[in-house]
């Protein structure tokens, strides 16, 4: 059976059974959206002006969270190197390692959100735009993060040092992602934002993987 | 006496007896609840028939809140005497009370949109039930993420203890911060306040809950005994190869 | 008939200078024993040999061509063991085993075939977390069972091994290179191999022929 | 020289020389602070209304996300183990580490609040109280956050949950700190707010050191 | 002259019964060697001599007194080397020695003597992170020698260790036990010790004494 199929089963199969699962993504999630009306207090009318942003940020640190380790297990046990050396070529395999990451957090952050537009009661004319800034906006989530994971190979407490390389390249896709939603609110369509996101998708499609595969090669070399 | 029903086999010939009890004790109160909550009970003045849905929110709620303390002193029992039932106890508890409080937590919004107009408000007893039944999760979630049971058991037994100190938050936190919610008007120290003829039917329903909860925990943990035995005779089995 | 074989190596880790001059040369059929004192850079050269680093000085060679030139002809080549086993402690020991046959898709034995050679074929079903060093160590080395590479690169593969185990990798080696194939492999313990050169490594690294 | 103190040099060095860690988790909460301007928009007042709630919560996610690695280090490497069978008794181990834990991320979030507190433009007349609420909070979230570490030492799923374990705990506390600004602003001082963190501060430095203690000699068994 | 003894040990680890019916006792002054087919059990008695883990069945006691009964004093008795050498990769090699020794505060020795003892005082500056396999035990090992601890519970000591190590290693516990120490040591390799006792592990654990 083709390596890609395996390399992704054997993938699928550890993102499940041990590593960040599904589950605890959302929680973490609802969680922390969550405490953001604790925080600044519950008016409702206050919640819906910042909830699209507020989830976005929260599905942002989500994804941050279960990212570190879409690499750090195969580094530190030494499958990383050998994945390097084997048949399969390094881009497609952290392809595959992407994939199954937005697969396993991006689908499921996607699933709870419209629990959360209620919660933080956003207006419902927005939910669809937002709902497609999710879905375009979370594999670039992944894509970018994949960089930084493999950046910070070797360095100890990555979890925070990830954050600091990540964070910032995501920042347009929040800006063009939240703004989605007021852009349908004053008149003005979303087309725009989501047509931004998604070129911004395409591209970091077409860049990260490279780069990423490059980080890994130095990092075990 | 905890030390007398410890011995798994005595418990299991007691529940077996104990059981069919629970269970008819609980049709009956349903029955006996569930029609006078739906048809003798009065009408709220204000709240029309939706005042009907208490009949299950509040009982659900006091589960909820009586379940994650049943956890929790299972969970003290089992860390402090190593006591195997008691464990399997909290285990058997934890899904119901997360039930429970989904329940609560369903109602009540059902109760609101009516009430306050929107499913949800971000009010001190809304949210710190909502935090309850994340302490249920992640009660269950810490239970199976280890490959060997025991250390799960161990470890979720004080993650119980730990978060016990939220049920007094959730039980006050109308009297602390005012909100919509109601304050409490049965549960208090100065007596009930509301009208009897919805006071029957309400209590009649939380029997019924109760007699329910127990019911399941006995079959629960009789299902868990089991598993434990046959765990026991691979052990036999293994050291014998 | 390949040969592989390198010539006057350096080597920098660290700043520090782990080899100097160091060559060797090994023919199908043949094993090269690595032995020398801690830290005399056995496990460097053993990652040189797979590609994992590049040398900073000479050149290591494949039939003549240098292994840089094409690193993912010279990844089907090979198959190295190191001293980290990745054996991932969710998976159970089958799972571990069989990814990496299927993934290098070789034409070695099969992962089964492989635990049954090193005896834990009763612990196949088992979490590789619940396994002993001597265990996992075994797991790791089912890859190489498995890979049907030619040259095997081994990163004292003996730790922690019990003596029967030893001796059935012995003998799995002895039949990879009667079959044609070649290997590396670091020692502290000597394995007796036929049919095996000796590299000593050190302060002054030698040439081994 | 006593065990305590060479103890807690070795902590502190070892968190000092991973790669500066304090320094990250500045970074990250600065930069999960300023993604809310993007997220939900510049008007001024909005920000200055809300900002102590992100304030809080950002604090709180940026000190959950050092906070996995309190223990996990140890653990991986055996050094807990090893520390169980110290002379030194485990519940002691334990305080050090959260001290030391609060030294190199409680003590940088506090100090890197008041830059936030401009950008976030918030009252001045409330920046003292919301200073001494992170004084008395942040202790707290290293105390909670210890038990979550050592729970999950050897669970299949690592980061996320422990978020999923920490959040609800440490709730209260968000409340009360971010609570206290708004107490001053509308009039009722927020003595009774900061009283009360005081009280969890001191109720849980009582309680976790030996849940965590009790937590960790679970792990190793 | 103190002893220590177990009775009819039973272990259970993850699921499965690993240990029954093991004893063994040791006095001052001797050295019990396990031996054992991987998985047998070795690394899990000595994690039962250490305290680490209680015995599912049977007791573990020291001059007669139950080591559960007191665990802080038995802490103080004894040094253990596992599997897992706790070396901090941040730390250089004398940092990472001297810490375990200072927080012991044992009667041992000092740990740059340590560190000459095993050969390795010229990496004391060293980031840990650079060392190699078999200087990274070496490190470990270090705590063994500064514990000052009356019993050494040392699992596969020599692995990765070259043959000279492996020498200083033995007279170095060779001293202990002339000191009236005692040491359990769990390993495949004889390391030919005088004094010393052999518990053989297996599907059914004999008794030594
Ligand atoms: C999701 C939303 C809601 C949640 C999570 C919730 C939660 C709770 C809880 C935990 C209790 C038990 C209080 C105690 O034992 O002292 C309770 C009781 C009660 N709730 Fe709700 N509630 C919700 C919505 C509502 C709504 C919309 C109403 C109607 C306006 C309502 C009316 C009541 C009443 C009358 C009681 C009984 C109070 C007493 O007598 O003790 N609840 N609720
Ligand atoms: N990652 C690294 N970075 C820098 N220097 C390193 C690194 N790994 C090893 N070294 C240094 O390179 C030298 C050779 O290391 P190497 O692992 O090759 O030794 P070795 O022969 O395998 O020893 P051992 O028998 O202990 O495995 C050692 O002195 C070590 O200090
Ligand atoms: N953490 C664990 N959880 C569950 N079972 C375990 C664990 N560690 C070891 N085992 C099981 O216990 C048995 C004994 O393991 P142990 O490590 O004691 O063997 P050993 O004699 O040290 O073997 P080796 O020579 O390989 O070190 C093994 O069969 C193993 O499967
Ligand atoms: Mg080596
Ligand atoms: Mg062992």
């Amino acid at each position: 059976m083709s390596a890609v199929s395996v390399l992704f089963r054997r993938e699928l199969r550890l993102a499940l059974r041990q590593s960040a699962d599904s589950v605890m993504v959302i929680a973490f999630f609802v969680i922390a959206v969550v405490l953001f009306p604790f925080g600044v207090g519950p008016e409702p009318n206050m919640l819906a002006r910042i909830g699209p942003g507020v989830i976005w940020v929260c599905a942002l640190l989500a994804a941050m969270l279960s990212m570190e380790r879409m690499f750090l297990g195969d580094y530190e046990d030494g499958s990383l190197e050998l994945l390097v050396l084997s048949p399969v070529a390094l881009e497609l395999v952290v392809c595959i390692k992407v994939a199954v990451h937005w697969l396993t957090t991006g689908v499921p952050l996607i699933c709870a959100a419209p629990l959360l537009f209620v919660m933080m009661n956003v207006p419902e004319e927005i939910w669809p735009v937002l709902l497609w800034s999710l879905l375009l906006g979370t594999p670039v989530l992944s894509l970018i993060g994949s960089v930084g994971a493999a950046l910070i190979l070797g360095a100890r407490r990555g979890g925070v040092l990830l954050s600091l390389l990540v964070l910032p390249l995501v920042i347009p896709v929040l800006i063009f992602a939240a703004g989605a939603g007021d852009a349908v609110l004053f008149g003005d369509g979303a087309k725009a934002n989501l047509m931004l996101l998604g070129g911004i998708l395409l591209g970091s499609l077409a860049l990260t993987p490279w780069a990423t595969a490059q980080a890994i090669r130095e990092a075990v070399a | 006496m905890l030390h007398y029903f410890a011995n798994p086999t005595r418990f299991q010939r007691l529940s077996r007896r104990v059981e069919p009890w629970l269970l008819a004790g609980m049709i009956v109160c349903f029955a006996a609840g569930l029609y006078l909550a739906l048809f003798s009970s009065p009408v709220d003045y204000q709240q029309g028939h939706t005042v009907r849905i208490m009949y299950i929110h509040v009982p659900a709620a006091w589960m909820a809140l009586f379940c994650y303390t049943a956890m929790a002193v299972s969970a003290a029992v089992a860390l402090i005497w190593k006591h195997a039932l008691a464990d399997v106890a909290a285990k058997a508890t934890a899904p119901i009370g997360a039930a429970f409080t989904f329940l609560a937590l369903v109602t009540g919004s059902l109760w609101g949109k009516p009430m306050w107009g929107t499913w949800w408000v971000w009010d001190a007893r809304l949210t710190s039930v909502l935090v309850l039944f994340f302490l249920y999760l992640g009660y269950m979630a810490l239970r199976d993420a280890f490959d060997e049971p025991g250390r799960g058991a161990r470890a979720s037994a004080i993650l119980v203890l730990v978060g016990f100190v939220n049920v007094p938050i959730i039980k006050f936190s109308v009297d602390w911060w005012n909100t919509l919610h109601q304050p409490s008007s049965v549960l208090r120290m100065q007596g009930p306040t509301i009208h009897p003829d919805m006071l029957t039917p309400l209590f009649l329903m939380a029997a019924a809950f109760q007699l329910y909860y127990f019911w399941l925990l006995l079959v629960r943990i009789r299902r868990e005994l089991m598993a434990n035995r046959v765990r026991a005779l691979r052990h036999r089995q293994a050291a014998a190869e | 008939m390949a040969e592989f074989s390198g010539q006057d190596i350096d080597c920098i880790r660290g700043e520090r200078r782990v080899l100097s001059g160091t060559g060797f040369s090994l023919q199908s059929g043949h094993a090269l024993i690595l032995r020398g004192a801690n830290g005399a850079g056995k496990s460097t050269l053993l990652r040189l040999m797979a590609g994992l680093m590049r040398p900073h000085g000479g050149r290591i060679s494949w039939d003549g061509t240098d292994i840089a030139d094409d690193p993912a002809e010279h990844n089907r080549r090979i198959v190295y063991v190191g001293h980290a086993d990745a054996v991932k402690p969710a998976l159970s020991v089958i799972e571990n085993a069989s990814f990496w046959a299927e993934l290098a898709a070789g034409s070695g034995m099969t992962a089964s075939e492989a635990l049954d050679v090193l005896g834990i074929s009763h612990l196949a079903e088992l979490p590789a977390r619940y396994l002993s060093a001597g265990q996992r160590r075994r797991v790791s080395l089912c890859r190489a069972l498995t890979s049907g590479a030619q040259l095997w690169l081994l990163d004292e593969p003996s730790t922690a091994l019990d003596a029967d185990t030893t001796e059935a990798l012995r003998k799995t080696i002895e039949g990879h290179l009667a079959s044609g194939g070649m290997t590396a492999i670091s020692t502290h313990a000597d394995m007796g191999l036929a049919a095996a050169a000796t590299l000593t490594l050190g302060p002054a690294s030698g040439v081994a022929a």
